[in-house]
């Protein structure tokens, strides 16, 4: 009869299709498919061999079902290959804790507010991008008056002085320029990442002020698109931010943060 | 409309839509004398019966095939249902349940002459009639309180195989900013001479068409709709075996947009043409009613054939599909006919001729919601290129001013969506026609160009071949391979035994009603 | 002095750069930094929790350095990740064997030689694809006259008769056709592979070519875009073929795999 | 050119050439009296001098240091060159190598006048003006030889810190398609006061500019050239605090194409704004000599300033760089000007107005190979979005027929780019060009429309503010921050103090050589 077509009766997919954020997988299409996308090259020529090599690796990384899906000589000895597997490693996401920046978030208003009641003067901040670095749109964003995105820059704050070093500032005079302006927060952006030149630059800073016996006298933040606050932390910074990160998110963590600590005035 | 952009000649066009007029009116002359198992499992649903036996055979089928058996299915099954519910005043449901047990059967009881089985069925009309009439208003009713998105409509398809799933994956997309959500039917259900029962989850490729999952995802898709303020449309497949079944079960959940092409189950699911063009009448005729835009399969001829040698079958198939459609009630508002982007990547100002095309089956067409499908044969595995592909497929679209934008996924040639491939091709769109907004307007193609050149060159061939399949007549043309080199002889393909001759008793009082009724 | 800038001081890459066959690693820019790119989706919200988990799935795939470039969330509870990271796990190309098709490839002219020289009469080919499969393109471009990418297909060899059944043919109904048209050769396409239905579906026809007995009567040919030589052989077929397969790499095996079996002609 | 696509007014045109005519012509008058450390070292590499000391300090900054403690530089190296030389007879390789010891010293031998020192010279002189005449007339013959890409050139960087890495990279890159493989600099090299020596490995974010990697680079680019039968440019960097002493090493290695904007290094790198002026008349002397494509880098205006608002900015200092160039013998054929593709892709219509950019900087520099810059400032780490944004910046290239298209990477804002990450945008830019090959003949602006619109009112805003620069000098323009937004001030910067007035004894041939000798 017309029902005997039997398309019902196939396999049915033998994962488990709950959810369960103690043994989270990647999701293609369907929970706990473990589905994901690779792309790489490999040294070694085209060819079968190649494509076997490609698919043992993505065993290697714990993929069922490696499939290359592209791939592509692009120099002789030089393989490229788009793939896809199924991981069957699993993240316990229930028991994932990142360390967050903790103050809450006020805006421009009311952060000068705040400075007016808490701490009643002026707090000063001197920024800059360091080391080699030649980016300064980073800082710009978070610094200057125009600001970023909507959101207007440390500079147009009634309670903040802002003084932006500009790029390519090396940590020695950023230091003394900290000194010297009696700083509150020293701002340090770092964007280029190559060969983690961003690291051996900040931790050089930390170092230096240490030396300097100025570490607890003020508070350090670092930012840039490569940074985040748990990062910050390892290095010794208070603070780490990255992407997305406006003037209010920083001037809100000096602020509280600075009264937290109960430094003197 | 005398302000084309690649000064085509419209004297030409109206000959060829003319052409395409006789055409589908010679198919329809053959039509009228016949019905199917489709269309009377149809008339079953429309009278209420729904449902499956113990053996998980579905109610209408039963019925119908029962009929079939004695050899008397040319006498319609609402003659017979009539006659049944006259006596008792039991309900076409009961009736089939008791067909089911074996306490009633159909040829026993043909007392009530054909007019006044009819008008025992009257009010069972009227309430599938209204039934039908009101998802409508509902549909128009949300599109005024929501709003909906602006032209292109960007279409997704979600087949996981699943429908619980599908409604997650369809949910996404819309908050994503897809406006049509079509879920993509498993392989094979076209060629299944019934319709599956109730909620699914397993299938291969795509997830079952079945009434049930329309309500699923109709809701899911309501839900969001709210979330977000905007109408999200439903769409699904009545092709296959099934046409005007499905037709109808879209009817009553709500669905939007359905696809629907007159041959394209004769060409690609090897489906007998007499069948085909029997049940795409009545399938029509259902979606029209109930405000389904639907959408024709032009786009197949080119996974195929090659799109820069065959473009002149997708125009003439396209001016076959408007002419049956305009036949079956259908205004050219609710008419997605089809079309692609599938010119090989490697052919020197291929993007040109696309938009060629594109522009002037916009132009042949001007109120249809033409719908536009992406790359599909020429993607690899090689997802970023792919995903531009599918840019310059939006492109297009948004240039030459689509009505619906199947969006292409970077993924096409490797397995059906994720849920982040799905992402990656509406923010593909999106930013695409915000880039080139108005470039339509702004833009001008070269007088004696290769871009006005090309569009004459298609109208031309087009126009030819019509010529020649008029001559011929369609049942001809399709034995002889004229669309998609694909050759279908009258007798053979699926279904041939599910058609019969109308009988003198024969009844279907729908026909008339959706054509006036609206 | 303006040497003294220290740029040639800083940290040396501390990976060996040299290529080694027995223990090959992805390619970035440098021979043996392991660069691989990643995409998948988490079905978590998103937030630095979210990335973190990322970042550890990285790590238990065996990245180093393990970087979330791009995270979106799609849709509540899904987040999409961008991520690299340096893979540590390598591969040992030199061992690597596949099996290949051994047929040595001729064109048409001197296929329709080699037949006529060694065989003496047409050798038959019937083609489908097959199941619910409705693919016809893989099929049609290794069968139709007119082929595929300028080679012509088997119906133009003069030395073959070639039977092309067309799609969604039931494995019954190839068994059945190719007995009765004696077949030397049977050539199978899949293209759908959701879910595994080609390795069910081709499994099934060899089955039942078994169960038949004329397992040993025909050869047994399979191909699709995600057919491999590699596979066919495991489901038992005599060779399988993959993208960018034309019809003279199928005439040739089978002409020559027919020859070597010495079947009796 | 009355045949402009957007209708311009080539008057204005005009007027805002003259008025930057005017605005290099008063920079000249001040560059034409001063020298600097790095023109004095280049002209001891063009006297041959080469190597380092055991300190490993370039043997030119040796010399150079030496007259600058003196306090004589301004008196000129080659001066004192031609008095060493005089009585004994040595080369001046030997000179500096007898001063590296401390054998000789500069001051003592002040004995023949500033002309007869000249006249010593000569010989060497001429013999360093061939070695450069031959690398010229050496890539002339190749480029008949093998041919070479058409335009727009696929250009691509490589910069993997290691300059053997390099060479395996833009190898792969030539097979590919890219016809200019550009070496990024490492971080920090435009600050440098010396060009550092050798071959080098180790770079952050590019590879060191030195004579024994260009030497290294150019012949990998000959050996794929001769396999592939095609002729690759090779690019380099002259920006920073050596830009004649780049510019000369390039000319000895045979480069194509150099980075060389007369105000980069101003605004970019606050180098002071005497000290770039003047460097940058040397430097294009020897490019503009050497057969040298220069590239300005107004693409970075944008990088910082917003490219709808500040694209006037970009076509002024084009006008800018232009008439300096050609002060400095540069043809147009050899001035790839700069602009780019930055307008934010969220901004409606984005791509008609980058269009419109485009087209005009096209029109306005009709010989010139256009350097075409892509997206930067919004690529994100959503390296498919990114894919995209690179190809309509390929379409707005191959639609404008830009001269020079450095490609994007779809990695832009994650890392220096990988051997697979330029396979993956030369494809892109293949695909486009091919796709879209004809499309600039074949579609035409609308008048009046918004592409024309925009064209006439970026003109319309570079004209007043170059009226504006005019009148207050260049000079006060930059410290005023007309430019990107950057104020520097005259005396700020870095390299101030590496500038000296010259003397009545200073003495440089190669600028009449280089200006009418070719
Ligand atoms: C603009 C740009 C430039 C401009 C810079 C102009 C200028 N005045 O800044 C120019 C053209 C000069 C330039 C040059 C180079 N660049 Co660049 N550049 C970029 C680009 C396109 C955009 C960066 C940017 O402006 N982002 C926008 C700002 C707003 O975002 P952001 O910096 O992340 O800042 C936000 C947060 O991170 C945070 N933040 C940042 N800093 C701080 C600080 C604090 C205290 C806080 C709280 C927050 C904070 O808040 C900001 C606002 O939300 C990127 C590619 C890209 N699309 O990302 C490459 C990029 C950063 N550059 C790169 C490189 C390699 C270079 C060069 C070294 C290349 C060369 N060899 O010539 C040079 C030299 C620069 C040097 N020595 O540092 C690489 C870095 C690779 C890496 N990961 O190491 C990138 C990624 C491009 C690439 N793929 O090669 N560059
Ligand atoms: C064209 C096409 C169709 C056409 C088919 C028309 C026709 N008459 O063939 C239509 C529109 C009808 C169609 C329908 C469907 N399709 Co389809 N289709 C494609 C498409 C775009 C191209 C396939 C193709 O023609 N390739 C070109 C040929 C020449 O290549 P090839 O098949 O690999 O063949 C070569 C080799 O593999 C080899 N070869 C192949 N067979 C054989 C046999 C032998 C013996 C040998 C020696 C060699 C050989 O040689 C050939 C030449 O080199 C692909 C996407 C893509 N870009 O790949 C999707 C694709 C294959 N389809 C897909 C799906 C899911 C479907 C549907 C199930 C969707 C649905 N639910 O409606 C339906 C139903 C089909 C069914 N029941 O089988 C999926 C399959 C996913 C998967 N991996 O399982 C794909 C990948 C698209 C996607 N991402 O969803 N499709
Ligand atoms: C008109 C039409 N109907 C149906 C389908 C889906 O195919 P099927 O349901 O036959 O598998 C398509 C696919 O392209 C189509 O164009
Ligand atoms: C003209 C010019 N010179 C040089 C550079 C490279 O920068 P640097 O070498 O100063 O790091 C650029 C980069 O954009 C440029 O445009």
């Amino acid at each position: 009869m017309i029902m005997s077509g039997g398309l019902y009766s196939t396999e049915v997919q033998d994962f488990d299709k709950a959810l369960d954020l103690t043994k989270v997988k990647p999701y293609g299409d369907t929970m706990n498919d473990g589905k994901v996308q690779l792309s790489f090259t490999l040294p070694v020529p085209e060819g079968p061999e190649a494509i076997q090599a490609a698919k043992q690796l993505l065993r290697s990384m714990g993929m069922d079902n490696p499939q290359v899906v592209f791939s592509r000589q692009l120099t002789p000895g030089f393989t490229f290959f788009n793939c896809y597997g199924n991981l069957q490693h699993t993240v316990n996401f229930s028991t994932i804790h990142v360390p967050k920046v903790e103050s809450q978030v006020m805006d421009m208003c009311q952060v000068d507010e705040y400075i007016k009641e808490h701490i009643g003067r002026k707090l000063v901040m001197v920024g800059a991008s360091t080391g080699t670095d030649a980016h300064t749109v980073g800082i710009d964003a978070i610094m200057n008056m125009k600001g970023y995105a909507g959101h207007y820059g440390l500079e147009r704050y009634e309670m903040i002085e802002a003084h932006n070093l500009g790029s390519q500032v090396a940590n020695e005079e950023l230091i003394a320029r900290a000194i010297e302006l009696k700083a509150d927060a020293v701002l340090v952006s770092q964007t280029v990442t190559q060969k983690d030149i961003h690291i051996t630059n900040l931790s050089e800073l930390i170092e230096m002020a240490e030396a300097e016996g100025i570490r607890d006298r003020m508070l350090l933040v670092c930012g840039g698109p490569r940074i985040s606050h748990e990062l910050a932390k390892e290095l010794g910074y208070d603070a780490g931010f990255g992407v997305n990160t406006y003037a209010c998110d920083v001037a809100s963590f000096v602020a509280q943060e600075y009264v937290k600590r109960k430094m003197k005035t | 409309m005398s302000d084309s952009k690649l000064g085509l000649d419209f004297k030409k066009v109206e000959g060829a839509r003319k052409m395409a007029g006789d055409i589908a009116g010679q198919v329809q002359r053959f039509v009228e004398n016949y019905t199917t198992v489709a269309v009377e499992r149809t008339l079953c649903r429309l009278m209420g019966i729904d449902g499956v036996d113990s053996d998980g055979i579905p109610l209408p089928n039963l019925l119908v095939d029962k009929l079939k058996e004695k050899g008397i299915l040319g006498d319609g099954v609402l003659y017979f249902l009539g006659n049944a519910i006259y006596p008792g005043g039991k309900s076409p449901q009961q009736i089939a349940e008791d067909i089911s047990r074996g306490t009633y059967d159909f040829s026993h009881h043909q007392t009530l002459p054909s007019s006044d089985a009819g008008e025992v069925l009257r009010p069972l009309i009227e309430q599938s009639v209204s039934r039908i009439r009101a998802k409508r208003l509902t549909r128009e009713q949300s599109i005024e309180k929501l709003g909906e998105g602006s032209r292109p409509y960007l279409y997704v398809i979600v087949a996981t195989g699943n429908i619980y799933e599908d409604a997650v994956q369809a949910q996404a997309a819309a908050r994503q900013g897809a406006d049509i959500i079509a879920v993509i039917r498993t392989t094979g259900q076209s060629l299944l001479d019934y319709v599956p029962y109730g909620a699914t989850t397993e299938g291969f490729g795509g997830t079952f068409a079945t009434q049930e999952n329309f309500r699923i995802m109709r809701k899911a898709l309501d839900q969001v709709g709210e979330e977000i303020g905007r109408y999200i449309r439903l769409c699904n497949y009545c092709s296959g075996l099934c046409m005007p079944e499905i037709a109808v079960m879209g009817a009553f959940e709500g669905l939007d947009v359905m696809l629907n092409d007159a041959l394209y189950g004769i060409l690609f699911r090897d489906i007998n043409m007499q069948r085909t063009l029997i049940d795409q009448y009545f399938s029509r005729m259902i979606n029209g009613f109930a405000g389904v835009i639907i959408n024709t399969g032009e786009d197949n001829y080119l996974t195929t054939a090659d799109a820069y040698e065959e473009a002149h079958t997708v125009l003439a198939s396209d001016f076959i599909n408007e002419q049956l459609a305009l036949i079956a009630g259908i205004p050219e508002e609710q008419m997605g006919l089809g079309h692609a982007f599938e010119m090989d990547p490697d052919l020197e100002n291929a993007f040109l001729y696309e938009l060629a095309q594109a522009q002037m089956i916009r132009e042949i067409f001007p109120r249809a919601p033409l719908k536009y499908m992406p790359p599909t044969k020429f993607m690899t595995g090689n997802i970023f290129r792919g995903h531009i592909q599918d840019a310059l497929f939006n492109l297009a679209g948004i240039w030459t001013g689509q009505g619906i934008q199947l969006l292409g996924m970077p993924t096409e040639a490797i397995h059906t969506p994720f849920m982040s491939d799905r992402y990656l091709s509406i923010e593909n769109a999106r930013y695409i026609f915000t880039s080139f907004r108005n470039i339509g307007q702004e833009v001008e193609f070269k007088k004696d160009g290769m871009i006005r050149k090309r569009a004459a060159e298609v109208l031309n061939k087009a126009y030819d071949l019509l010529e020649k399949v008029k001559e011929e007549g369609l049942f001809t043309a399709l034995e002889k391979g004229y669309f998609a080199n694909v050759r279908r002889s009258r007798q053979g393909g699926k279904g041939l035994d599910g058609v019969t001759r109308k009988s003198s008793l024969y009844l279907n009082p729908y026909i008339e009603l959706f054509k006036v009724n609206r």
